[in-house]
This record gives C-alpha cells, structure tokens and sequence, in this order.
C-alpha cells in the first residue's frame, strides 16, 4: 500500500470538507432526533466520514453510488444537496423523494446517486447492474457498492462478485467493516480474518484499508477506480472503521467490546485529520472554523426549510407507484 | 370444529400482564424447558448479541446454551435451510426472520422446500419449524421494513400462517406452532410489541378462530392489529347502537371457515379487514369463500379494507393514510350496514 | 379505457403462423433492432449457450453483439439486480428467469427493489424492465418447476404482471412490455410453447383485455394457458346451447376491471379460471370486485377454478388432476348457470 | 493429495460394484425413456459415477446427504433401493415417495439421504441445517452436500460454506464440476481457475481432485469425512467430472467443445477401473460379468415390479400436504 497514489493537500482539504460536513449533519441530526423534531430510524455514520470522503474526491456526478440506510455519508460526500436531504428527512414534500423515501432510501440520480436500500446485500446486484450500464455507455464511469462487513455474507455478496468479475464491470465494492452488524461483532459471522481474501475467490483484487486513513483509503480507492475506468474490472476494498453510535440510533450498545470502543475514540479519524491538517500547514485553525461554521449555517438553512415545508398530500399514494398516476 | 372460544379463561390464578415480546419470550423458553429438540436460530437471538433486536430470545442462550441458541451471519437463505435440515433431522427449530421483508431473501428455501418438502417425498420428511417475523406500518421505516405479506403463503400449499393479535394468543400460538409437525410462519405485529395485556399460558390450536366480541349486526373479521383496531371501533359502534361481532382469524391457513360462516349465517354482513394491501390480500379469498357459501343470506357484498396500493411511505401523514386506520374500518362497516 | 378489441385485426398481408417461441424471439429481435437501449439477460440467452434453453432468444447475441445480450452465472439476485441497475441508468433489460419457482431466489429484487424504486425515490428512479419467466404443469417435471405465482405479483404494487394466451399476444405484449416504463412480470406458458398461431405484430397494451369469444350466458375470465383450455369449453357448450363470451385478462396487474364488469353486466354470471392453487389465488380478487361492483346484477356466486391445494405432483394422473382441465371448466360453468 | 489415504482392494470392488450399478441403472432408464416407457425429464449421472461412488464407501445409513436433480448416482451409491426407485420413476404409487416426487425429488431417511432438490444451490442451505441437527445429536456423522460446478456461483452456495465454518458443522460441501451447467461452460461463469480456491474466503480446507479416480476421489473424501468426524469442521471438495449425455436427457450438445468432448471420452472412468481391476487381479472378467449380470437382474426385477403397480389414487393430493389430511 506504500506505493498508493497519496492525496495532494487541496485533496486532503477537500477529504476534511466531506468528513466535517458528515460529522456536524450528523451531530445536528441527533440532536433534532433529541428534541422530537425528526422522528425516524436513523443509522449514525460518526465514526465513518473518511471512507466515502476520500473515495468521493475521485469521482464525478457521472459516477454511480448505491448505499444503505446507513449511508447518509456516502450520500453527502458525493454531494447529496442538503435542503432536500433535510426536507427529506423531515418527510417533506420538497425532500428529495418527496418524502416518500426518508432516511433510508435517499436518492439523487443528478449526481449519481441511484439507490438507497433498506436491505443488507441488496446495494450490490444492483451497482453491479450500474456498473454493466457504466461499461455499455463507454464514458468510464464507474460504479460504487457500499456495504457492511454483515453484508459480506449474504448470497448477493456472492453474486455480486462473481458476475461484476467475469464481466470486468467497472464496480468497487466498498466494504465499510465497522466491526459490528447490529449486535453481532464480525467473529460471530466468519470464520476468517479479512473479508478482501474473498475476493480471489472471484478473481479481482482484493485489499483491506483503515479506512480511517485518509492516505490509506485515498490511494486504494484510486488505484481501484482507475482500475475500473481503464476497463480492467471490479475492486473489492475493505474499508476498517467504526460505528460511534452503535447501530440504531438510541440503542444501548452492551454488546459492544469496551476495549475496542475505548480504542476506537482514541483513533477518531476527524480530530486525527483535524490536527494533522494544522500541524501540515494546509489550513489553520481560523480557515477550519471557518468552513465548520459554513457547514453549520448551511444546515440551519436548510433545517429551517425543511420544517416551514408542507408534508405530501395524501394523493401522493397514488404517484410514482407507476410512472402513470393510478387512477 | 366447534371448540372456538369467546373468551379465553384463565387457566390458574397466575394470570400475569406481558408484552406480547415477553410472551413470546417465555413461550420459546417454555417450548425449550419441555422438549430438547426445540432449537433458536436468526440474527442476533443469543445473548452475546442481546437476544434478538428486540430482545424476544433474551436469555435462552443463557439457559440453553448457545448450541441450542445460535445468532447467526446475515444470511436468511441459510437460516432458514438450517431450520429445514434441523426439522429434517429431527429437531424442532424457530428461525426468526427480523423484519418480514426479508423473507423475500429467503422465498425459495420456505416456499420450493420447507412447505413442499412433507408432499414431494410423500410423508416421508415433515418440516416441523417455525419461522418468526415481525412487521407493520407505524414506525416511519419505510417501504422496505413494514409490509404484511401473510397472502403470498396463505396461497402456498404445505406452510401454515398464524398472526397473533395480543400477547396472550401469542403465547398460546407460538407453542402450538412449536408442537405443529408442520412449518408456520408466525407474523408478529411490531408497533404492539410492547402493550400489555393478561398472559394465561394456554396452548391455542393452529386453524381455530377466536370469536374477540359478539355482535349481531354485522361480522368483522381481522388479524394482527387489525383485531385490537376493530375492537375500538366495535366499542365505539356499540355506543351508536350497532352491535359488531369481531372475530380474530389467529390463523390465515389453513383458516377457520366454520367459525367465520357461523357468524356471517347470523349477521348477514361482514368485513374483512388487514393491514396488507387490499388488491390480492387475504381479505379476497375470505370474501369470495363467504359469498360462495352464504350467497342468499348475504344481505350486502363483502367489504374489505387494506392498506392503499403503493410501498409503505415514510412521511408520517402519508404513512398513517396508507395503512387502514380504525376511521377506514368504521366507514367500511358502515357500508356493510347500508 | 374503451379500445378492447374483439378479434386482432392483421396489421398487414404479412400474417405468419409461429409457435410463441418464434414470436417471444421476433418481438425481442423487434424491440432491440428499433432501441438500442433495449438488452436481454439471463442464464443460457446468448448464442454460445444456444440462445436460451428453449431458444427463445437464439441469435438475438448473433445479431446485436454479447455485450447487449449476455449470457450470466446462475445467479437470479444478480440477473435482477444486473437488470434493475441497468435500467435506472437508462437501459431497457429483459431479464429471463428460467422457471417461475425460480422467481423465489430474486424475490427482494424483485419486491423490494424492482417494484419499489420509482415509489420510494419520489418518482426519480423508474425502473423499465421486463422479467420473462415460464411455468406451467403437464411436462412431469413436479414439485419445484411448475408453479404459477402471479398472485403474489399481482398484490405487489409497483410491478405489472402480463400472462399471453398465444403467439400473437405474445409478440404484441412482450413490445408493449420492452416499451412500458415499469417493470413488467412477463410469464410465459411452456406446455403451450410449441402450438402455432398467426402472428399480426401488433403491439398490445398492458391493461387491457381482450374478448377472445363474445357470449352471452356466463363470462369466462382467463389468462395464458386456460384461455385456451376455456375456449374449447366454450365452444363445445355452444353445441350444448350455452353461449359463453371468455375474456383474456392478458394483464393481470392492472387487470381490465372495466371490461370484465362490462362483460358480467351483461351476462350475469362469471367464472374466473386460474392454473395457480385455487386458494389466496387472482381469482379471489377478481370475484370479489365482480361481486362488490355488480351486487344486484349478478345472478350467482363467482365461481372460481384453479389447482388443488397441493404441490405440482410427478405421477401423471396426479399431475392431471391438480391442474384444470377443460371439464373442470365445463363444470365450474354448468355450475354459475345452475 | 499423494498423502491421501488409498482404498484398498476391497474397498476398489466395493467402489466399482456401486458404480456399475449407476451406469448400468443409466443406460436401462435410458433405454426405457426412449421406448416411451418412461416419461419423465432426467438428467443423466453417466460419467459421473466414481465420485458418489467413491465418497460413500466411508459413510453409514446413518450420515446425511442431499443432492440434486442429477442425483440417481448419489443415491444409489449411497444405497437407494432400487424398487422404490423404479417405482418412483414410474409415477407409481410404491416409489418412495408415492409418485408424487418423482426423479427430482428422491428421498429415502431410512438410508439418510434427507432431500432432492430440483433448485440450483439449495441442497446446500439443507445439508448445513443437517450438520447442525448431526452435531447436536452427538454421534459423529456428516452432511454432504451435492452440487454442481453452476451452483457454486449462487447466493446458497456462499450463505451455507460461512455458515458450516463459523459453526464449524460436519458437512462436506462436494462440488460435482462437470465443466458445464446446461448449456454454459465454466469459462463463462466464473473468472477463477479452480472452485475449491472460494474455500480460504471462508475458512475451510478447499481440495480440487480428479474425481473420476477412485484413489483421489476416496482419499479426499475420507479425509474431509474424518475431519468432519472429528469435529474440525466442513471441507470443500471440487471433483473434476464430465457428463457424457449433456443436461437433460435429450440434448443436442450443440454447445459443448468437440475436444473436451473427445478426450472426456478417453477419459471415461468405467473401462478405466475396470481394467485396473482386473490388471491388478482384484476381480477377473468372470467376476466382473457377475457382477453386472446380477445388477441387471435387480434392475430387470425392480423395473417388472414398478409397472405392476398402480399409480396413487387422486385422494394423494390431499395427503402430505400437511401431516393431517386435507379435509
Ligand atoms: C436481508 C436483511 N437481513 C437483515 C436485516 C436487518 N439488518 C439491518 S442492518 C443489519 C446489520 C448490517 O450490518 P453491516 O452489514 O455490518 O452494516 P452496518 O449497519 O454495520 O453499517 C441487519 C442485520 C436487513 N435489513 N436485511
Ligand atoms: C435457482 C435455479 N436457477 C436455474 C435453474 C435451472 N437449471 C437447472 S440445472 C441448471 C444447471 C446447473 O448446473 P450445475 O450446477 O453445474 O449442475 P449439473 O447440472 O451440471 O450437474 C440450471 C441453470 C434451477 N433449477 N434453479
Ligand atoms: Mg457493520
Ligand atoms: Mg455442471
């Protein structure tokens, strides 16, 4: 990995724009939730923010992602527009779905966003069916799968893989291993060490990452998308992280190992790229407040929108159940 | 088939108030205690994982041991083929399914196999499980964690549906299903997990249904919360005079047919309410079974209420008008009655 | 919705006789030759696999290249979620699932996903594939190749669910299909597969369905094979002094309510005619909208034939009893005139 | 594999006796099929025969297996009787499933062999769910899941091999890789030499073997039987095989490599063993006639027996559907 393609200081600015943006929206979500003001399941990415952050300064609106409900990092490092992220949220008729979808299927096609879904696995056969569309149109998209170290074994894994690799589709598969799926930590649901050694069981590269190295994740994700846009087939990446606020929000989280939760704040990649950005020289502690408070103005607009919005009429049942309204 | 009940006597002075996740709870720990065949599996179920999301299977593992009580990877085909081949091989497992959406992962392994298994050998290899699931629209989650599809097996010959509307059917249900030689699928009601009510501890048979109220006007006949929703409005009726049999169905298939005609014979009406979609639901079969048998005594068409045609909304007003709601039940009843 | 058409009219002097796999091949060759975006998928379709185990799409990878039409690993998750990615980045996919029992293994994309997008996204994502599967008793083939599932199709929004009778709705529907902007299940009848008829190549649309015989005693309403299996029914009751008008649903989901209740308005009875299991099966729902739209017209119960209550079985005496035959027809119809 | 156990004499008999009853059992169905005797689809085990043949010399009654709809020889191997069988093919009501399964569903509990399944990749889910039943009951025996070289690309195939080695059932998961699944050879389902390489993403020993000789064949099997004994988890064995009369009885083979084709023939395991057991004197060719010749007359007998009987009565659709009868 030593030889991995490392992010510029513009790019590493940029990576900590993404993460700062997640972190905060996320903070500020929880703290809506807190007041009763947004009610709904909601999958914290805090601990998260680096993987789709350092991916995301590779790609362009052309590219595709598919996610998971929890995938509100995936979303807002691609550029996910946040007042219809928000009104969205808020089950508004402005949200991006009309707030037909919520949290937990957000989609953005303008800037790829394609599919958000509530099923473990089901992030993969699709983007793998983007990836076919990506390699059809023969504009070198690429396309991105991301999905749980719990979703690695669920047969759409398998077959994901396998088909992405027999037709060298341009797809990366973003294993974001958090260590836990729900309540179960990874050493209940496999029996080996790293989940990239399947990959050679397909035949694709396979590598696993901290993800929670912006360096690290940067230069895997490159080498993989160029790898893709090069025509040259699929990537498997195991992103290591963690999930600060266990798996739903609100739940207690007595299953979690206390020393590795203990390790895993010690290891919080935002203050980590907070401080190594000061002490790099790329931004001062000034510039950074300054884009931290940006992202805080930027949400309480549209957090203010998205409550003055109206909810959907009930007439919505109707819509968008095909693309004819039913009668 | 006449052993049908009104109400349900208590069967000792232990009577307690559970939450249908605690009776299903001691259902399982009962079952277990009884007979060392019976077996747990799903994700999260041991206690390492906290016994189940909800904490249904909490501290099985603990008293079973894990062998017994085993969480699982994130792979519905292979629970579910694990539960056939334990039944196969002569034990008596309860795979939960978390949520009922994902029993579509799961589709070839409960419908090609756990149900087709006892008549493709000819008798040979019966499937004794259970599969447990939860759902239902109320908890904002959306189009893919709520719906009901208790019609999709009702029309799958060799499985049996089972929906327990209170704690204490759950309870008598969930061991009757454990002892059934066959496989059931119990649905169990999320947004009611929680609400107490008197457990009696009795074993309630799989195909019987339980008349919930008397009336003579007009039959109501639901499942799940569709019950507790049709008991409010019947209350509510009876105060504007009009007197609403309810009859909780308990079992979808094989469904108790006496028991709902019995009823239509002396109303004359009737409505059939669930919380899944209304356009190829359960609700069709029993209407059309009704008109069948009664045709002549019925005085009106049977009325029949599910959720709107779409996927399950997520914004809150969109979500409440989807699915039916006990004014949708009233009105319907209304109509019956015109 | 006034277009039903009694008899198709050919389009031109270019009328041909083909089996519906040769007009299944010809509409895809069609729909690919005048749309690029259009691509098939699935298990054996390409060339070097023979272009599909029946032939369905022989030559269609000879013609337009391996890239558009791609043979795949087994694998029905991936070929639907291959299929559904495609199409919500522009792409026309059909996608073929061998035997309908195999729809049980790609039922979350299918459900979850296929039927869901264009809802849950607020109208963004629509998802314009075709599924084509085939099923259908009377090859021995028994328990897990045979089935009929269109009922749990049906009561899925979000997803259209098309059943041909015959080559030249096979042909018209299946363009209709490729074009629709939603997902269409597209379920072929394999034991008719081989049976020629003219082919018009007229594009038929979804929803609506056809007269196949006008009559005016009793309305037959049926799909795919049973058309067939009605129509010598009727035409042999004819000979008897019953004149029986049979409908071909064609679309099963949104079914042609407005000329069925036409149809039964006028004849005052109805008998609905499914090969899938009786119980919980499509017919429930259209006897029951019959009844609830016409009560006061209809002059008996609907009545209603489908499979027994089993799974397909091998033994060919067996196997004949489970499906309807034309004298279980005769009779369910002798039955509505009584 | 030089250090696999060998089969020794006896056991080469043994083998060979259970393998001429496949292909001999083959060539009269076949017979029979073109005669218009039987009808039925079958899916023809010839050239498969050592591999069942060879892995049930090491198994009791009382082991577990299931397979597929191309799973006479498993059966048979494994000691199917041979009336039940005939009468099953016949759709008569004295086969062991009434008639009402047919070939694609043969079951006999009594001699283990659990469920046949006509779906590709479910016999595996199964056979783990079997282990877990055979590892609770305490008494050392296996599940071997049958399968072909097309299913290990499907959903079930991944779902049960994680599930077996986290569980570390007793299951031996046996890839029978005929080198085509229909009309689709290997090359076009998978980018990957070798099956048994997907075993290290799951962690379990993974073995590619000829599985047309005996000696590695039995010397796979018993090892990956021992193992599982032991209680040292599941193996996944890949037996290298051809199928000399395509998928389904009746086939062009218009789709399969005229070469492979050609040299699978050379190739064919049944002269081969039975040369070798005679250049090795283990049986001479009197012995060896005696052999066939009683195993055609048990078939003769079984066949006779099978037309005799009666077909089930309708009233069978109302049985079995569930234990009580159908009102
Ligand atoms: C098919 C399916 N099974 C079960 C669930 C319930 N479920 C939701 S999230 C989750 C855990 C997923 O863990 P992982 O893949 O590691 O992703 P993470 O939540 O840690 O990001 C489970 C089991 C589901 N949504 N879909
Ligand atoms: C889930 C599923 N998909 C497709 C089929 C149709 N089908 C039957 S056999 C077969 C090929 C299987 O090949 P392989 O696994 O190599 O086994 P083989 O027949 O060669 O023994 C296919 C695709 C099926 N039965 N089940
Ligand atoms: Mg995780
Ligand atoms: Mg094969």
């Amino acid at each position: 990995m030593s030889n991995y393609p490392k992010p510029d200081p513009a790019t590493l600015l940029e990576i900590y724009k993404k993460a700062a943006l997640i972190k905060l929206n996320d903070e500020r979500i929880i703290k809506q939730m807190m007041a009763g003001k947004l009610v709904m399941p909601y999958y914290s990415p805090r601990g998260q923010e680096i993987i789709p952050s350092a991916i995301s300064v590779s790609l362009t609106d052309d590219d595709y992602i598919c996610t998971i409900y929890r995938g509100i990092h995936d979303m807002l490092a691609k550029g996910f527009p946040l007042d219809e992220l928000w009104a969205e949220l808020a089950g508004r008729v402005t949200g991006t779905c009309k707030g037909k979808g919520g949290p937990m299927h957000l989609t953005c096609p303008d800037k790829g966003m394609m599919v958000t879904t509530g099923i473990v696995g089901s992030s993969m056969p699709i983007a793998t069916g983007l990836g076919w569309a990506a390699k059809l149109d023969g504009k070198n998209r690429v396309s991105i799968a991301n999905f749980g170290d719990g979703a690695a074994n669920i047969g759409a894994f398998h077959e994901s893989l396998n088909m992405a690799a027999v037709w060298k589709l341009p797809v990366i598969f973003v294993c974001q291993n958090n260590l836990y799926a729900e309540h179960t930590s990874v050493a209940y649901s496999r029996a080996i060490d790293k989940i990239s050694d399947r990959a050679a069981g397909y035949g694709m590269p396979g590598v696993t990452v901290n993800g929670n190295d912006p360096d690290e994740m940067y230069g895997a994700a490159k080498v993989a998308i160029d790898r893709a846009r090069a025509g040259e087939g699929p990537t498997l990446i195991e992103a290591m992280t963690f999930r600060f606020n266990g798996h739903l929000l609100g739940e207690a989280g007595h299953y979690m190992d206390k020393g590795l939760y203990a390790q895993a704040q010690k290891d919080d990649p935002m203050p980590i790229l907070r401080a190594r950005l000061i002490a790099d020289g790329i931004a001062n502690e000034d510039e950074l407040a300054a884009i931290e408070a940006d992202i805080d103005a930027r949400i309480d607009v549209a957090l203010a929108a998205a409550y003055d919005a109206p909810f959907p009429d009930v007439a919505e049942l109707k819509r968008d159940v095909f693309a004819e309204e039913i009668a | 088939m006449t052993d049908t009940t009104t109400t349900t006597a208590p069967a000792d002075n232990q009577v307690r108030k559970m939450t249908a996740v605690e009776a299903i709870n001691l259902a399982l720990h009962d079952a277990m205690e009884a007979d060392a065949k019976v077996l747990v599996l799903g994700e999260e179920v041991a206690d390492p994982q906290e016994g189940g999301v909800m904490g249904v299977t909490k501290g099985l593992s603990t008293k079973f041991g894990e062998d017994r009580v085993k969480s699982t990877p994130i792979s519905e085909q292979a629970i579910i083929g694990a539960a056939i081949g334990a039944a196969v091989g002569g034990y008596k497992p309860v795979a939960e399914i978390m949520l009922m959406n994902f029993v579509t992962v799961a589709m070839d392994m409960i419908i090609n196999h756990a149900a087709k298994l006892r008549f493709m050998s000819g008798g040979q290899t019966g499937v004794p499980m259970v599969i447990r699931t939860m759902t239902g629209a109320g908890f904002s989650t959306g189009g893919q964690h709520s719906d009901y599809w208790e019609a999709w097996f009702a029309h799958a010959p060799g499985i049996k549906v089972v929906a327990p509307s209170n704690p204490d059917d759950a309870y008598g249900l969930m061991r009757a299903a454990i002892d059934d030689p066959d496989p059931v699928l119990f649905i169990e009601n999320l947004p009611s997990y929680w609400t107490p009510a008197p457990v009696t501890k009795q074993i309630i048979p799989i195909g019987k249904a339980r008349i919930a109220r008397e009336g003579s006007d007009v039959t109501v006949i639901a499942h799940s919360l569709m019950v507790t929703h049709s008991l409010a409005v019947a209350e509510k009726l009876s105060g504007e005079g009009v007197s609403v049999e309810v009859i909780d169905l308990r079992t979808i298939s094989p469904w108790d047919k006496e028991t709902v005609l019995a009823s239509v014979r002396k109303t004359g009406r009737a409505v059939v309410v669930h919380e899944a979609v209304k356009q190829f639901g359960i609700g069709a079969e029993i209407a059309s079974v009704i008109t069948e048998e009664l045709w002549g005594t019925l005085k009106r068409p049977v009325e029949r209420v599910g959720a709107a045609f779409s996927s399950v909304p997520f914004s809150k007003p969109l979500e409440t008008a989807f699915a039916p709601q006990p004014d949708t039940i009233a009105a319907a009843i209304k109509a019956a009655l015109a």
